[in-house]
């Protein structure tokens, strides 16, 4: 554990953590734009949350312990995942406390957490909520753990640094392997933080909701760190994507150079996977809940396929 | 050679069999037994588990008990220690919560006490048997007092039904178990077996009966009927026993018989146990997600959990059979620490189950809900025991699930083209089982301890005793630190994959799980735990810091909708339901809707296992047809019955000639 | 010369057997009985003169006293105090029972055939037709349908044992001929005893009414 | 010498006095402590065989070895407890079944009487005497079975004397063809029919003779031991006498039967060199097995079940001693003759509360413990559950199958699992849940129950050494 190592996972994880809501606003701000809105503007997720952590939590009286501990846990988990994942460098010296199966698995701590949080209180929206994200869960985890599997089994690695480093230290090279691993992410990416098609960020139509039915029930600081934790989550899946399909220029290790250009250059490529994404949100259609694990499944299935084509093709 | 440790652990098993007689003798004074005996018991549970984990090599006694030629023989070694220490740390947790469960059970608390305490007693000498006639007797005799433990409410007639399904498996598979012995080549100490040598037919003939035989006692498809209407009839202690303990004695014989007695591997027996093993963790899975009764719920929990320990089998035989050694090391390893971890989780949820049966009478899921209120002690350890069940970090489900994946992903080129394919896509298989498992487990805490109670008899709920709390305490301990420091367990597993299969794990850091090497694979718990927990904490300092803390209790806000009641919450077959829709060809569901005019409707829908209809009902009626075919036989006139003595003469006679 | 006899004897015997067979009065059964008896008898004497076996005489004597006065006159009281006189054939009719009994002569003559070689006895032929009677009364029992008939076709074949005994072995040791001659006593007694409790129960000693214990 | 006669003679002059005497209020204990003195006189002669070996007595007609001299001991043991049981069950008869003295006279003779004969079959060396003894025991036995002059006891008498009747004869006419082939080596008169003779010539015996003689003694002697398909009467027999006599039948008539069997074997196999002997009793007991499992499953009376599953136990030990696992043969007579008595004293206890025979009306014994428990653990024995003695000898059975005849596991496999389904399934149905039972007017009998699952319980555990050599000793005769 040197010194530049935890120097840089302090870095990182403070930038993921300014950089999640720019992200998002980023983001909604290129779906404004593409719906030819005006859009609230990049900072508005910032203003959000200072304003949610500003005002007074209302509970509701059936709230046991468990509902005030889940955003805090939620945050201290999207935390972590935003620290293992190498997004600026790749001498971190967390990573090896978690690998990707690890990655996964701090990902389904969160959502079961905040699927027992939405069941707490005992409406009829919160156990819906948890239902759906749970069936989500249960198709998206599986696909996203074929997807770090393709790119383990290529770097005959877990480590996600380890991962990076292999990808992007060998001269291009263009595996099939990955581009079935990369249309299988894409879709985990977009169910696993409620994006279209699977779910719709801006409603909150009862029929339709999975996110916003599970955390109908929080208010300010609460709803603030559980947004904030989302972003991060956004965020984190982005530099996964990043990280495993485009990791030049990440900087190696204990390279005070690399550093200096691995910030501008994720910058730039944020801005380009945020407009994609946007283009894709705008493009395709919500679907209805019951499609959900057909869409699901079928990640599942290219992250299946990504493997066997791997060994198929042994690339 | 006979050590301290032997001599201990034999010693406890005697003690738990005096104890059971004790209490047999004293229940008339069911105070007694309960507050000295079950304690007692405990303790001995504990001083097996101490002695199971210092001992070291291999320890054997002959008794003087047995057959004239065939003494009973014990053998303590790695593997034998290592159940015996999953035997003896969950014994002592489930002893110390029987103390204060069977409050209730006082009427026949002689029987029950001794039906325990023989359960716990053939438990070890089948941990510790090395001849096949011992390892008979202490096989059969756990199935029958665990039978009789199942049957404690006789009375009910499921229950009846329940225990009567499950002796008779049981004895179906021990009858295939001591074939198998049979086919051993003649001699019946596990000592002469190891010598023998057999052909490739005879082999895989022993081998498909032991796995036949074992597999039916560890619940694996299609032999696992019994398992969920079993589990859930017995006193919870003893459905915690059955789930966390007998099983992996099924698991210890498989194990005993693939790499110890036959001492060959062939890769397609690993593929066969790869494929059961997967496919009876999805359906366990599958079917535990849409179960209604909460024991039930885990008892089919269980069923996938045991596919879980199967996949790793198999993996072990197929990496062993292409002398892969440390691979089948690392699969072995992993496998075994499965078992351990759902000896303390699984323990623990049935358990929680036996408190919240005691509190409120209830074990349907759609009549419970948000105990967490009054039974905080049950709800805060069953959330540690459902999130390690679920396989999530830092808890020890994860560290086995993650030890088994890395098992899969290192398999450098197998040198058979089919199986290279096959991994992966068993790989995926698994990680599907573990979020089906996460699913399962959200259904079972939600509707059991969150939201609000569904019946007004539940807010009268009572938490559990002090007996209790030191039982959850123990097993909810159990799962933390090994999750949190597996390296010491996982340290001491090098005996049993090296007497296994000649290799264990290359993992010297106890800070870090790095079973191959830093740079392929590593986990720190407590790392992850330690900067989880400084990001919550800094956030909640952050918070408090620069906000305020003020709350406001309200009514929930639930999307302004007026009306708000405990019938309005998801039933434990609404969240089920995706689950049902998605794998609707593999059940078979009842449904019960209510009418339009019900004032108080209730849905209800009953899944129910489509295997009983495949397999097991035409077997019974099969048999109902070759009874009624025999049956023709003996029709009552004398002239047919002198008729079939003539026959029989002539024929015989013809023979002769 | 008495191997003549002896042979001659054997085929009455058979000729018995097949004439039991026919028969449905079970009046002329019981005499049948007492005439196979007194061919026993005959036979016996037959063969004590021959091998000069003085233990046969007693043995003679015994068949005498027993399957000839004791047992038929129990057999007649019997049918006069319980009213039966005729029996029908149930299972296969008489025909075709007359064929099936000459199968059986053919089998139970090939049975014996390699073995009468090896006889040292004058009677080498009889081992055969001693067979013969016992699976014949046998076959006997199997086609009639009156309990009275049945116990004469089991002391018919009884007879048939005892005549193996003596053509072929000159007779079992006295002990043997004692005990066995005990046991059909006090097996006829206790018949009697039977069917008395029988016909209180049943008024009838139709078999037909002993058949009810059966399984579905 | 003086041991043989004792044990002949007890039962022998207790039944003549009981008959003399009739019913009298002592009469159930004079008929246990005569049983008593017939046990005793049988460990003495035992312990003698055990120091001294083999005793050939009184003109060598009598003959005791290990092989005979253990089931003597066996059935002097559970005749003995059977009376104990008797007592209670009896005078609970009287009263519930309305029973004459006479009857009671009749059954507390002629079960003496029962025990002599049998007795004598296993002491005699005449081959003669031993089926005087066979069919004496069959007269003896089929007055008691039709104790009750109901229709269906009568059916049943009738049925057991006409089949039994049969058979004997046939096993008559077998030893006579054995007294032929034996009169030409060792001579006319008396010796020919001597066991241990015959044993000594076994060689030079005429093998066609014998294996004729064999086909006749074995459906003869099998249709006493209830081999299939000779077992009609064997259910129904079991069924309507009364339940000591229904124990005595299990436990001992037909343990007799098979011994008559196994020493045909053993000169049969020895004159022929050969395993016809052994493969015909392979066939018998596997086609016995499996139809008794089968026969099981739609059982409707109590007392029936357990007497098909009697035919599926003679079945195994036929099979044992077919495929030569003679010491698992031994060991499984001895344990299933203990415990199958034991569960008809149950199951007589058990019927007398419920007060009908019909397993479906039958519920809730476990209310009387001795009754419930004892029909428990009984079943679970007999099923071959562990840690019972019966488990022990299947054990052996089926692992020595598995070497030398793999083929037949599968009938085996197939037989117990039926088996334990049927008969366990009905056992839990009557032994748990609830009804309201008839209080007996005198107490169940606690302790033959409980003495005999003791002793399969120990033997499940442990042979004692004294024992073990016996048992190997015996099989060593078998060969």
């Amino acid at each position: 554990m040197s010194a530049f190592g935890l120097f840089t996972q302090i870095l990182q994880l403070l930038l993921s953590l300014l950089l999640a809501p720019f992200f998002l606003g980023w983001l909604n701000q290129c779906r404004a734009w593409l719906q030819n809105r005006q859009g609230a503007g990049i900072e508005q997720p910032y203003r959000k949350l200072g304003k949610l952590f500003h005002k007074d939590a209302v509970i509701a009286e059936s709230a046991s312990p468990l509902f005030r501990m889940v955003p805090y846990v939620l945050f201290g988990a999207m935390c972590l995942a935003a620290s293992i994942v190498p997004s600026l460098a790749t001498d971190l010296s967390f990573s090896k406390a978690a690998d990707a199966i690890a990655l996964a698995g701090i990902f389904a701590l969160a959502r079961i957490a905040i699927s027992l949080a939405a069941m707490d209180i005992g409406t009829a929206f919160g156990g819906m909520g948890a239902r759906r994200e749970m069936l989500v869960g249960f198709l998206a985890e599986p696909a996203l753990l074929m997807v770090l599997f393709t790119a383990s089994l290529i770097s005959r690695s877990t480590s996600l640094t380890v991962i990076v480093e292999t990808l992007a230290h060998r001269h291009f090279e263009i595996y099939p392997s990955m581009a079935f691993a990369g249309i299988a992410f894409l879709m985990v990416l977009l169910a696993e933080n409620a994006r279209l098609p699977v779910d719709n960020p801006a409603s909150h139509l009862e029929l339709t909701m999975i996110h916003e039915a599970m955390i109908l029930e929080y208010s300010a600081r609460h709803l603030a760190l559980i947004e904030w934790a989302s972003s991060i989550k956004l965020f984190a899946y982005v530099t996964i994507g990043i990280a495993l399909f485009v990791p030049w220029g990440i900087a190696q290790a204990a390279d005070w150079l690399g550093m200096a250009f691995a910030l501008p250059i994720l910058i730039a490529k944020l801005l380009v996977a945020g407009a994609g994404l946007a283009l894709i949100e705008t493009l395709v259609a919500k679907q209805r809940i019951f499609r959900a694990p057909e869409f699901m499944g079928t990640a599942f299935l290219f992250g299946v396929l990504g493997m066997l084509v791997h060994f198929l093709l042994g690339a | 050679m006979n050590g301290l440790p032997m001599d201990l652990i034999v010693s406890a098993a005697l003690f738990w069999i005096a104890l059971g007689l004790v209490g047999l003798v004293a229940q008339k004074k069911p105070s007694f037994v309960r507050n000295a005996i079950f304690p007692l018991g405990a303790l001995a549970g504990a001083i097996v588990a101490v002695s199971a984990f210092f001992s070291s090599g291999v320890e054997t006694a002959v008794s003087f008990l047995g057959l004239p030629d065939l003494p009973f023989h014990l053998r303590l070694d790695s593997l034998s220690a290592f159940f015996l220490f999953i035997l003896g740390s969950a014994t002592f947790g489930i002893s110390l919560y029987a103390t204060g469960y069977f409050r209730n059970e006082e009427k026949h608390i002689g029987t029950l006490c001794l039906e325990y305490h023989v359960f716990l007693a053939a438990m070890t000498f089948v941990l510790l048997a090395d001849d096949a006639f011992l390892f008979m007797v202490s096989w059969e005799a756990m199935a029958l007092s665990s039978y009789f433990l199942v049957t404690t409410d006789h009375k009910i007639p499921e229950i009846r039904r329940a225990g009567f399904i499950y002796l008779l498996m049981a004895h179906v598979g021990a009858i295939s178990i001591l074939l198998y012995f049979g086919s051993m080549g003649g001699d019946y100490g596990f000592d002469a077996m190891r010598k023998t040598h057999l052909s490739g037919m005879q082999a895989t003939f022993a081998f498909l009966l032991a796995f036949f035989g074992f597999g039916a006692k560890a619940g694996m498809l299609p032999l696992h009927v019994w398992l969920p209407e079993a589990h859930p009839a017995a006193p919870s202690p003893v459905s915690a026993l059955m789930s966390g303990v007998m099983l992996k004695t099924a698991v210890y014989g498989l194990l005993r018989v693939l790499f110890d007695l036959l001492h060959m591997q062939v890769w397609w027996w690993g593929v066969v146990i790869l494929a059961t093993g997967l496919s009876t963790a999805l359906f366990g899975a599958v079917f535990s997600a849409v179960q209604s009764d909460m024991k039930r719920l885990l008892a089919y929990s269980s069923v996938e959990n045991i596919g879980i320990i199967f996949v790793g089998i198999g993996l072990t035989v197929i990496f062993k059979a292409y002398a892969m050694n440390s691979l089948a090391a690392l699969a072995l390893v992993a496998t075994l620490y499965h078992c351990l971890n759902h000896a303390f989780f699984k323990s623990l949820l049935f358990l929680c189950t036996g408190s919240v049966l005691h509190a409120t009478g209830e074990r349907n899921l759609g009549k419970l809900g948000g105990l967490i209120h009054k039974m905080p002690w049950v709800a805060w350890t069953a959330l540690i025991g459902s999130l390690a069940i679920a396989g999530l970090p830092p808890l020890n489900g994860f560290v086995s699930e993650w030890l088994l994946l890395q098992a899969f992903l290192f398999t450098p080129g197998l040198p058979h083209s089919y199986l290279n394919m096959l991994i992966p896509v068993a790989a995926a298989a698994l990680v599907l089982t573990g979020a089906a498992a996460g699913y399962v487990m959200v259904k079972f805490y939600g509707i059991i301890f969150l939201g609000q109670p569904r019946e007004e008899k539940l807010r009268e709920a009572k938490s559990s005793g002090k007996w209790e709390r030191a039982g959850f305490l123990w097993l909810a301990a159990g799962c933390v630190l090994l999750g949190l420091v597996p390296f010491f367990v996982i340290d001491h597993l090098a005996g049993v994959s090296n007497f296994l299969v000649g290799a264990s794990l290359e993992n010297r850091d106890w800070l870090f799980l790095a079973p191959i090497s830093s740079e392929r694979a590593s986990y720190s718990p407590l790392l992850f735990l330690i900067v989880t927990l400084s990001a919550i904490g800094l956030a909640f300092i952050a918070v408090r810091r620069f906000y305020h803390g003020r709350v406001r209790r309200e009514i929930p806000w639930n999307c302004g909708y007026p009306v708000w009641n405990a019938r309005m919450q998801d039933t434990s077959e609404g969240f089920g339901q995706p689950i049902r829709q998605i794998f609707d060809p593999f059940f078979k569901v009842g449904r019960e809707l209510p009418s339009p005019f019900d004032s108080k409707p209730r849905y209800s829908a009953k899944t129910e296992d489509k295997f009983w209809y495949w397999i097991y009902i035409p077997f019974g009626r099969a048999a109902e047809y070759f009874a009624g075919l025999f049956g023709k036989i003996q029709q009552g006139r004398i002239l047919v019955y002198l008729l079939y003595n003539f026959v029989t003469l002539i024929v015989l006679l013809l023979i002769v000639q | 010369m008495a191997g003549q006899y002896i042979n001659l004897l054997a085929s009455i015997l058979l000729l018995l057997a097949f004439a039991m067979l026919s028969q449905r009065r079970i009046k002329s059964l019981i005499n049948l009985f007492m005439i196979q008896g007194m061919t026993l008898v005959a036979n016996t004497v037959v063969i004590a003169s021959t091998t000069g076996q003085t233990h046969l005489y007693y043995s003679a004597l015994l068949t005498l006293t027993l399957k000839v006065v004791i047992l038929p006159w129990i057999l007649y009281r019997m049918i006069r105090q319980l009213n039966v006189e005729w029996d029908v054939e149930t299972l296969i009719n008489i025909p075709s029972t007359m064929l099936v009994g000459i199968a059986i002569v053919i089998i139970s003559f090939n049975l014996a055939l390699p073995i009468s070689h090896l006889a040292g006895t004058i009677t080498r032929g009889t081992i055969g037709i001693a067979m013969a009677c016992v699976l014949l009364s046998l076959l006997m029992m199997i086609t009639r349908s009156k309990a009275i008939s049945q116990v004469i076709g089991f002391l018919s074949m009884e007879n048939g044992l005892f005549f193996a005994a003596t053509s072929t072995t000159y007779g079992m040791p006295m002990v043997v001929e004692l005990g066995v001659a005990l046991d059909v006593l006090v097996g006829v007694l206790i018949l009697g005893v039977f069917f008395f409790q029988i016909r209180e129960k049943f008024e009838s000693l139709d078999l037909k009414h002993l058949e009810k214990t059966e399984e579905e | 010498m003086m041991e043989i006669l004792a044990v002949l003679g007890f039962p022998l002059l207790g039944g003549a006095l009981l008959a003399i005497w009739g019913e009298r209020r002592w009469a159930p204990e004079f008929n246990s402590a005569t049983s008593l003195c017939t046990f005793l006189a049988a460990s003495l002669l035992a312990f003698r065989i055990l120091v001294s070996g083999p005793l050939i007595v009184l003109n060598e007609q009598f003959f005791v070895d290990s092989f005979n001299v253990f089931l003597v001991v066996l059935t002097a043991f559970v005749s003995f407890t059977t009376t104990l049981f008797s007592r209670p069950y009896m005078r609970n008869e009287q009263i519930l079944s309305s029973l004459s003295s006479q009857q009671l006279r009749l059954y507390h003779s002629m079960y003496q009487i029962f025990c002599f004969t049998m007795l004598l079959a296993l002491l005699t060396n005449n081959l003669g005497i031993l089926w005087v003894a066979m069919e004496g025991a069959t007269l003896a036995t089929v007055l008691l079975v039709s104790l009750y002059r109901s229709r269906e006891s009568l059916e049943a008498a009738w049925k057991y004397f006409i089949l039994c009747g049969v058979g004997i004869a046939q096993a008559l006419f077998g030893t006579i063809l054995i007294y032929f082939a034996a009169e030409k080596v060792l001579g006319a008169g008396g010796t020919a029919l001597l066991w241990t003779h015959l044993d000594a010539a076994k060689g030079s015996l005429e093998p066609t003779v014998l294996s004729i003689a064999f086909v006749f003694l074995l459906v003869g002697y099998g249709t006493k031991v209830g081999l299939v398909p000779l077992h009609s009467w064997l259910p129904d027999a079991h069924a309507e006498g009364p339940t000591p006599v229904s124990a005595v039948l299990s436990g001992l008539l037909l343990n007799v039967a098979l011994y008559a069997v196994v020493r045909c074997k053993i000169l049969v196999g020895g004159a022929l060199q050969n395993r016809f002997a052994d493969d015909l009793m392979i066939g018998f007991g596997l086609l016995s097995v499996l139809t008794a499992a089968f026969l099981l499953w739609k059982q409707k009376d109590i007392k029936r079940l357990f007497g098909y599953s009697s035919i599926e136990h003679m079945g195994l030990m036929t099979f044992a001693f077919g495929i030569g696992a003679n010491f698992a043969g031994l060991l499984h007579m001895t344990v299933h003759s203990l415990t199958k008595s034991a569960i008809f004293f149950a199951v007589g206890h058990a019927v007398q509360h419920s007060g009908t025979k019909s397993i479906d009306a039958i519920r809730g014994l476990i209310q009387s413990p001795a009754v419930g428990w004892g029909l428990m653990l009984g079943g679970l024995a007999i099923l071959g559950m562990p840690p019972f003695g019966v488990f022990t000898s299947e054990f052996l059975i089926l692992t020595h199958a598995m070497q030398s005849h793999p083929w037949a596991t599968p009938v085996l496999l197939v037989a117990l699992g039926v088996a334990f389904a049927s008969i366990f399934g009905k056992v839990q149905a009557m032994v748990w849940g609830e009804m309201e039972g008839k209080t007996l007017p005198h107490a169940p009998a606690f302790l033959p129950i409980l003495l005999h699952l003791g002793i399969v319980l120990i033997l499940g555990l442990y042979i004692p050494p004294h024992l073990a050599r016996w048992y190997h000793e015996a099989a060593r005769l078998i060969g």
